[in-house]
């Protein structure tokens, strides 16, 4: 199913881990107060990130969604400093301007989580076409929902992607629901992938929740992307584990037996990621995964600590960074 | 008299909407995400969970409209709507008059505009005074239950397309509903508090900290008067006109951004008339949200939107 | 090729010459000044028009481009009315404040030029939407250019109209340049029909030169629709026969061999459709033919002059219709 | 003194560009329909043509500038904008101040506007004004060739997304381009014509429109000062301020609707300050587009836009 070294394969399972409490800390602290405004929990989804992101090198892009803690840490944000612009912090990666839904390190090529869905598959075009000019092999992906798919930019884009043969990955994570709506009652065809077709592109399903199928099919797409072969779309098949966002007072219409069902360790993408793993002789020892554990629990302490000791930022602040000078 | 019942804002406007697609067959609703009231109470057809597509949605609007629906398309938060920004601008605001009044275009857009709720500059916007620029449309911005379940029958009775924008920060805030057919007429300023020394127009979430400010002042003996225009399109210059004559004071408070905006808008008209410039006793003043788009930390957010405090401040300085 | 009367092949044939007269004139009345602004000739497709609204019934609706004179006629707009229009005058379908871009007649079902690229596409779906809700069987068809089909309103358009299977048939006019820019680099696939897989729906492509082909398209689309089971794409290969727009000052990038290729009487649709009509015996007799001619050299003049009487409006008037009362 | 060179106020713009584009090869040019000269002087892939997705290259230059290029859109006439509404304000506007400062997106999007070209509604827009509220964007509106091509220059330099607005009937109309690097730093107003008795500031179109208006009632005694914003955000008040103290009159011509306009923006700061609003010795006047769509006939046309007879009108009204 995969070539990767045992370390990767650790560092993958470390990095879903992370998300997922990541998240958890997130829906905590949103609960408690010390997260503001709207909280997305990635939980869940963590084998798209992780899959695909692990198939990129320095240099490559990503674009995320409102949907967007679990695609920074993927791509290697820092934690300390996420979390303190959840917070509000001073220190956090917009000094406390942008919050939940507006997390970027452009210095690792992270452009981005968006408010506005499908907001960010058009910047990510862009982001190819610069790659493309550049000449360096570098790829751009974007990731968006099922949702998202319905949107005028999610054409525009992937037309102009197709036709200039642009180095970009659109990653469509499917996740069954855009808010309170079924993808099969939005998407005119069962799967996203097909629309693909209507490109001239290949379109890609993959189950979203098994990272190694993920990383195989974003290897190849990445390939044909850093060959000058153009664009692909991936579509991962997941499901979210929470509600639409951390409010509470937002009902949600998914059927709780199929909620359960995804719930349940045989779709959990973390659990599969560890059974099979722990299939494999010698590769996570309880021992080890125990200390994996213990390392994220410590990380994200840390992170916590971080963000409660950053300031508030001074009022007047709000009024910087309107225009770079 | 009869006893009037409480209702929240948002829930008045679902009243409003229930109590006008009871009487007519031809309103339907379309949105990403259906106000569950509806749902139940009408279902599929007339009650629609659209895909992410508010474009698309608003250009339906505008086609069944000709084809004889009332449609009433939910963009959700208005920052929503900029991805339809075409059908509004070129399409929905100039297609009866382009077409020389052939057809009737009877639509209205529901839209949450404000910020307080900490989700930063995309999620926390107030841009209805750029909608003023597009002649075509008539623009609503109640600020409480009465005035929008009022204003939105109007709306849905109204034969243009209308812009309903209903502010965020008010959804819950609750308040006395009339009985019976309680529709508000376009166009009619509502003096929220009487006053002799000074005017404050304020719109929406900004009329509540206007009257606070008005109570505060009240008690030092000066007395606010505060009017909310409820309409920007038709906007009811004369009733803030008349209250200029009184008082010869006026401040604007609005949430939104200053340049180019509704706040301007009235100023400039009240400066234009000969009669209102000369009745003026000191600069007019607005109170706006700061130049900067809106942050997520709330020790951020709390100072870029103004409040009564700065209602009160800006009071002061021109008396 | 057809199983239509000869009164109904002869119709059409009328309508064809009575466009191509239509746009003869106005490029002429254009650059004499009676004209203003801008237009867009509908020449040398006149054959998707004709073909398309030949299939319809009272009641059936359809909308237009920026090209839209020939859609009128075709839909059975009043001559005298439109040329009105075009001087700007106060008898214009629009009492002159719509001009060439903005020709509607709302009483036949035609709703409308448009100035925007893809503009009426969604405006199409919702008069589907509205037919399907009236349930009398009634259908909606958008004509739109191959450029437009690049754009974001096309893919949220038929996407919903797919999901809802709404009775609209979307016909693309690819005409193969979007002002200066072939299709073939806009456009990711060969054909614009081939976006049609990624709704699911039929694709359909036709000689767009051939009327006869066309009407057939539509009929089976317009059954489709009507029987309930949702849009067609029908893209119609065809080229217009004059520059983007009348204005003689904006460049053709068009190659002049490609263009004058297609202005052979054996592409050409008129000449195509006579030449059919002539090989079957007895429809077109040459006198008939020249008589159909006559018939529509004499409403078209009637028109000129019906326009060139018609006063210009008031200027108060361009106070008037911003609302309606 | 070198001579000068005269272009057209296009011409000069895509001078302009093309000296930019010389010097920094970051810079590269989209749109729907190439300019001929780029694409002859540069070719692909600096100068590209696009599919109409007006939307996506919007978005697209905003990935680009991420990636260190400095990208030009061309939207061509405004009313295509629309379509690119959300990129705009929900990204180009803010997405430096969203995320913090950490990265600079260098772009100018380029676009026509204005009427007087008997296309009717769609494609005669001045909107300018609703850009205003969108704070993050600086927003250019040159009158004269020299201006533009300084302006233009400047906008390339600049770090941030600039939208250049181009007045469509200003097009062809030449004047005088001085040599070497004429760049014109934003946020300076252009006394175009100096004058004691009356302030008239004046965009794009309707400056020549005020110069002619100034050179009719100066045969009569009248002396008009016609100030040029050039740049609407950052808009150089203390320029008209300045003026306004001189003259104690003010009147702003724009072709654009009155509404919630740049024309009431500059009304109401002026009467917002203390001094200025003191300085005042007549209401201001505003001489704008009439609130109607644009209507297609020239009979219609002519009368919806404003012109020199309505700014001689305005002036004679308040002095
Ligand atoms: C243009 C736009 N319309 C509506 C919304 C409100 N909204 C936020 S997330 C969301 C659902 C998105 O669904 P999907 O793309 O499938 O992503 P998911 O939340 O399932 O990860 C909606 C409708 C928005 N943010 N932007
Ligand atoms: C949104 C938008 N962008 C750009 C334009 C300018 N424009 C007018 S027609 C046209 C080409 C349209 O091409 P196509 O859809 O193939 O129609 P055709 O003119 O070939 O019939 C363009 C770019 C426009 N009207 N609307
Ligand atoms: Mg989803
Ligand atoms: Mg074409």
């Amino acid at each position: 199913m995969t070539n990767l070294s045992p370390e990767r394969q650790r560092a993958m399972l470390r990095r879903m881990i992370t998300i997922r409490r990541f998240e958890e800390i997130a829906s905590e602290k949103f609960r408690s107060g010390d997260i503001y405004g709207v909280v997305h929990s990635y939980a869940g989804e963590e084998a798209i990130a992780v899959g695909v992101c692990e198939a990129l090198r320095d240099g490559d892009q990503i674009i995320s969604t409102h949907r967007g803690h679990g695609h920074c840490i993927a791509k290697g944000a820092d934690l300390n400093r996420m979390m303190a612009e959840l917070y509000g912090r001073a220190d956090g990666y917009c000094k406390g301007k942008g919050g939940s839904m507006h997390i970027a390190d452009f210095s690792i090529g992270m452009l981005g989580a968006n408010g506005i869905v499908a907001g960010g598959i058009s910047i990510i075009t862009g982001a190819g076409l610069a790659a493309q000019m550049d000449g360096n092999g570098a790829v751009a992906v974007g990731f968006f929902g099922d949702g998202a798919s319905n949107a005028g930019p999610f054409h525009e884009s992937i037309n102009i992607a197709a036709a200039w043969k642009l180095p970009v990955i659109y990653v469509c994570e499917n996740n069954q629901w855009a808010v309170n709506v079924p993808a099969l009652e939005s998407v005119a065809t069962p799967n996203v992938a097909d629309r693909a077709k209507g490109y001239g592109i290949p379109g890609i399903i993959v189950d979203g929740n098994d990272v190694f199928a993920v990383h195989n099919a974003a290897v190849d797409a990445i390939a044909r992307a850093r060959a000058g072969q153009g664009p692909t779309i991936i579509e991962a098949k997941t499901y979210r584990h929470r509600r639409h966002t951390e409010r509470l007072d937002q009902p949600d219409a998914r059927p709780s037996e199929e909620v359960n069902a995804w719930l349940q360790e045989d779709k959990d993408p973390i659990q599969r990621m560890i059974t099979t793993l722990q299939m494999q002789e010698d590769l996570l020892p309880p021992t080890v995964l125990e200390n994996l554990k213990t390392v994220v629990e410590n990380e994200l302490a840390e992170a916590v600590s971080f963000a409660e000791k950053s300031p508030f930022p001074t009022k007047e602040s709000a009024l910087q960074d309107v225009f770079a000078e | 008299m009869t006893e009037m019942k409480e209702l929240s804002y948002v829930d008045a406007i679902i009243e409003g909407i229930a109590e006008e697609m009871v009487v007519d067959p031809k309103i339907f609703h379309m949105s990403t995400e259906a106000p569950r009231r509806l749902q139940e109470e009408f279902g599929f057809p007339r009650v629609r969970q659209t895909p992410i597509a508010e474009s698309a949605l608003t250009g339906m609007a505008i086609g069944a409209a000709a084809g004889g629906y009332r449609p009433i398309v939910d963009w959700r938060l208005v920052t929503f709507c900029f991805v339809a920004m075409d059908q509004i601008v070129n399409q929905a605001a100039k297609i009866h008059y382009m077409f020389g009044g052939q057809t009737r275009f009877p639509l209205v857009f529901r839209t949450t505009v404000g910020g307080g709720t900490r989700r930063a500059a995309q999620h926390s916007q107030s841009p209805y005074s750029m909608f003023m620029q597009l002649t075509g449309l008539k623009l609503v911005l109640p600020s409480t239950p009465a005035d929008a379940k009022g204003l939105i029958k109007t709306a849905i009775r109204d034969d243009n397309p209308v812009v309903f924008f209903e502010a965020g920060r008010l959804g819950g805030v609750k308040g006395p509903i009339p009985n019976g057919d309680v529709s508000i007429p376009f166009g009619k300023a509502d003096v929220k508090r009487e006053g002799k020394d000074v005017t404050v127009v304020a719109l929406a979430w900004m009329v509540h900290e206007a009257l606070a400010a008005a109570e505060e002042l009240s008690k030092q003996g000066i007395e606010v008067e505060v009017i909310d225009p409820r309409t920007l399109v038709p906007l009811d210059i004369e009733t803030i006109r008349s209250s200029v004559f009184k008082t010869g004071h006026l401040v604007i408070a609005d949430e939104a951004p200053a340049a180019a905006s509704v706040s301007a808008d009235i100023a400039a008209r009240i400066v234009e008339d000969a009669a209102s410039f000369e009745a003026l006793k000191a600069p007019i003043s607005r109170v706006t949200g700061l130049d900067a788009p809106i942050p997520y930390s709330p020790s951020l957010e709390d100072y870029v939107f103004p409040d009564r405090s700065r209602i009160i401040e800006a009071i002061r300085r021109i008396l």
